[in-house]
């Protein structure tokens, strides 16, 4: 692996010299700049809905997993107090970035959908609740549960998890449908370049025998070939990129697919991405040639 | 320079040379005739490596070719040039680089650059030189595969059917180029059918002829 | 468009005689059935994707929209009398497939989090609720306002649109990633195919020179040619499209990505969509053929 | 048959033929020689089809090939055998298959199949039928060309060198058989450098001598 690394290294700096020995147009490059040019572009798509879907399922992850709610149940002219020490323990619990007692309109509009808009809720014995912000780190429920229950005997610690699971799960399912999409894109964009440029070479079987009958070793034959198939994945793969980036550009079309679109752009570093595409390209065209060379050299003598 | 010894081959369809025995000695100038069909090329691919024995031994150079790397046979290939009867060429390069093929894969160039002018227009080609092979008539195919042998100055010279689609004045042409060749040294082998070519070079060295009959080579007389 | 199709016909049955004159085996002919076979097992997976995706929007959407909760605030003596009335009327509201009022137990459990588990709804003045499933037709929710109103004063229709609209926008866009990702596939598919049987056209240029110079007629080398590539490129998208289907079968591998595998799968009758995948991979390769043997003919005289 | 009148034709490179006035009648029998890259290739080109005059008329059967539609000049193909300089044959097709090809792509067949052995056992190539175009040596590809231009019995026969790689006795067998044809009333032409098979057909049948010279087509005399 390390060898011909540092060969693929020499191939692209040097020896162009041998260059010219490899027909230089007609459909076999047509056809490998084009095949590599093709799977870039879906490369690039099949990256985009991953690294959007990704987004997708965090956002709805974070929304609930990076929040919890304490109910604070309690008679009425204790409230205030329990109220007061829970966010007192809130305040020195590692974990929580911000904690914040409900006002009364918030929790109104909670309960509206079940109890209409005019729930007498100053008259209700009901409890108060207090909605933690997780920071990165999240808390530890057990913990401050047991703290609470030392504390703040009315309170109860709600992390949602009951809540979250359906959301986790479709997230996962989307970010899993990402993965699978990219890791099918890759490999056959490996397999179809591998014979984009196998084809390639079969027809130039022709100009191989002649080089080897005028006395050229096989290294020689080989690295031509290798050289020129492995610039011309790297320079379709690259086409097929930059288009596939502008098409995540492209307007998007009318009606609520927009949205959609744009949803599925790339978003700030994410564009580096794609940009390890045309190296993965060359790389796959490398070997690739590299074999299909030695092995049609093989049959020659 | 290129010896066979007890020599057999066939394609698998039954034999087409069987006990060949033959020597080209440095300097030595030899025409290989025989009905067509009888198996010339096949005992010239047997001489440049191409085809390997199935029994008895062929050495190129000292070399026995059926113990040679890969890469021996590339480098005996250059002390070698050959004239292929179906005239290779790479058809995306022009007529003079296709001529210059030999030095281009061992990274060599002429010591003078004039000699490839000299040579393209001794076979008649200077004004060809930026043609494409497939631009090119049967005849001058033919002459430019002649030359892209020769320009290596290489030791041993094999030359398949030459002047198959050349008019009389050039091949007398070419001949001499391979007669010249032949007396400074090399070693000249030319496959033919051309009885008047032979008699023409007959005249002017002492070639020997190898007539193909049998599965067996063997040196005519002086009767053709 | 009509004469070429009515061609297509004459084409698949008969002339096989002149069918030895086009090479039947080389790297071109691989590279058509391949280039076929793969661009069906990602149209396969085109059209899986975005069929789920559809069904996985309808069950999104359809979870609410075909719900609603009625909302009866009365005093608790004319509580029952009132679930009576909206009972009834909903009974003879067209579009109501089942309406139920929730029991205790079940309010109880709609109001556990944020009010805990001891919530003592039987001294709350808290309103009643009743569920509605509508069926295929859906309720006249402006109708059944009105009616509420005039019948049962205390009764509030919640037909859950404020709730329903984020789920239903994720499913549309779900739904649209899925026709993108239909639409790329086919398109490439097309360009594929198409590059694909030219370039083993134009490899097999030496071949068309020599019957042209022997006075076949155009039609004659353009009708070899065309059953040829048509065949091959039906036969390769036939494979593709079945292994695309067995990869759809595919034990799903452990983990959470199990459920979505499983999910991606088709279902019933729509096992039958990825059939209409051949025939088009032939169609594309018919009219790409056709073009590129007159084309190259052309040149020739 | 075949008419050519001030025909005028040059590859871009130059003119190559000018004020060419020729005409082959039905039943003669013609050489066509030269000094190789004269233009012999490319005036048969002319008399087939392939190439259109850039000045002047060619009338191939009484039509002009300027005026041709592209299945016309197919058809006239049919009734035109033409040796290619450069046998060009169907790799993946056997001999038998490529020397009937002209018949399969005409849809046609053959009286009595006993006429392909016939033809093939007469250019000496009846042990070779079931091998591919490359497994043959190149004396045998120029005759499996002549096979394949004879085989439906065309009324002109145009054959571009097609002694070029056969012995003098494989030769002779050749012309006899264009001799032959020619009896029956076909009419032939050949283009070739071998001045011992124009004066051993001389001997023959009636045999008129063109030479291109100086971009021109004049009938040689009695001193070739
Ligand atoms: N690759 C091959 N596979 C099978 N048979 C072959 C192959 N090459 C040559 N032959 C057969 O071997 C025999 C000798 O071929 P070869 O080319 O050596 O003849 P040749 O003496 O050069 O004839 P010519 O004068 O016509 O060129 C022929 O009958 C040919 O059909
Ligand atoms: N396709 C082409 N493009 C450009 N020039 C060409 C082309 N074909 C032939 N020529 C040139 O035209 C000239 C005549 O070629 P042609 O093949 O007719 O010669 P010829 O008389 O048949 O020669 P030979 O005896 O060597 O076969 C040659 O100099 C050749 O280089
Ligand atoms: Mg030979
Ligand atoms: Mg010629």
């Amino acid at each position: 692996m390390i060898k011909p690394l540092s060969k693929l290294a020499r191939l692209i700096l040097g020896d162009a010299q041998a260059d010219r020995v490899v027909p230089p147009t007609g459909f076999t490059a047509r056809l490998t700049v084009f095949a590599s040019a093709t799977m870039a572009f879906l490369a690039v798509f099949a990256l985009a809905l991953s690294l959007a879907t990704g987004r997708l399922a965090d956002r709805w992850g974070e929304a609930l997993a990076k929040s919890a709610t304490i109910r604070i149940s309690a008679p009425v002219d204790q409230m205030d107090a329990q109220i007061l020490a829970v966010t007192e323990i809130l305040a020195t619990t590692p974990g929580v970035k911000e904690a914040r007692p409900l006002s009364e309109d918030e929790q109104r509009a909670l309960l509206e959908p079940w109890f209409g808009p005019d729930l007498p809720l100053d008259r209700l014995p009901i409890p108060r609740l207090v909605e933690v912000i997780e920071d990165d780190e999240g808390i530890d429920a057990d913990g401050l549960r047991a703290r609470l229950a030392g504390e703040a005997p009315g309170a109860i610690l709600d992390d949602h998890a009951r809540w979250r699971e359906p959301l986790v799960k479709s997230a996962t399912r989307l970010r899993s449908l990402g993965w699978i999409a990219i890791a099918l894109i890759t490999t056959l964009a490996g397999v179809v370049i591998t014979l984009a440029a196998s084809a390639a070479l079969a027809a130039n079987e022709q100009v191989i025998r002649v080089l080897r009958l005028i006395g050229a070793r096989d290294s020689y034959i080989a690295r031509a070939f290798v050289r020129r198939y492995t610039l011309r994945a790297f320079g379709g793969a690259a086409v097929g990129t930059v288009l596939g980036m502008l098409a995540l550009f492209l307007p998007p079309a009318a009606g609520p697919e927009g949205g959609f679109l744009t949803g599925l752009g790339l978003q700030g570093l994410e564009w580096l991405w794609p940009l390890l595409i045309p190296p993965f390209a060359a790389l796959v065209a490398f070997f690739a040639t590299r074999h299909a060379a030695l092995s049609t050299l093989q049959e020659k003598r | 320079m290129i010896e066979l010894e007890q020599v057999a081959y066939g394609y698998g369809t039954g034999t087409l040379l069987s006990g060949v025995t033959m020597s080209l000695a440095q300097g030595s100038f030899h025409f290989l005739t025989g009905p067509s069909g009888a198996g010339k090329t096949t005992l010239m691919k047997l001489c440049y490596g191409e085809l390997v024995a199935e029994q008895g031994k062929v050495e190129l150079f000292d070399k026995n070719v059926s113990e040679m790397q890969r890469d021996d046979v590339a480098n005996v290939r250059r002390r070698i040039g050959v004239v292929h009867q179906d005239c290779q060429f790479l058809n995306h390069l022009s007529l003079a680089e296709n001529v210059m093929l030999p030095l281009t894969v061992s990274g060599r160039s002429l010591h003078d650059p004039s000699e490839l002018q000299e040579l393209l227009t001794w076979v008649g080609l200077d004004r060809q030189q930026a043609a494409k092979p497939p631009e090119l008539s049967g005849g001058e195919r033919q002459r430019a595969a002649l030359a892209r042998a020769v320009i290596m100055s290489p030791d041993v010279i094999l030359a398949d059917e030459p002047t198959g689609n050349v008019d009389w004045e050039m091949s007398l042409r070419l001949l001499q180029l391979l007669v010249e060749l032949n007396r400074m040294g090399k070693t000249v082998m030319i496959a033919t059918h051309d009885m008047n070519l032979i008699r023409s070079a007959k005249s002017q060295v002492q070639a020997r002829v190898l007539r193909i009959s049998n599965h067996q080579v063997a040196v005519a007389g002086a009767n053709l």
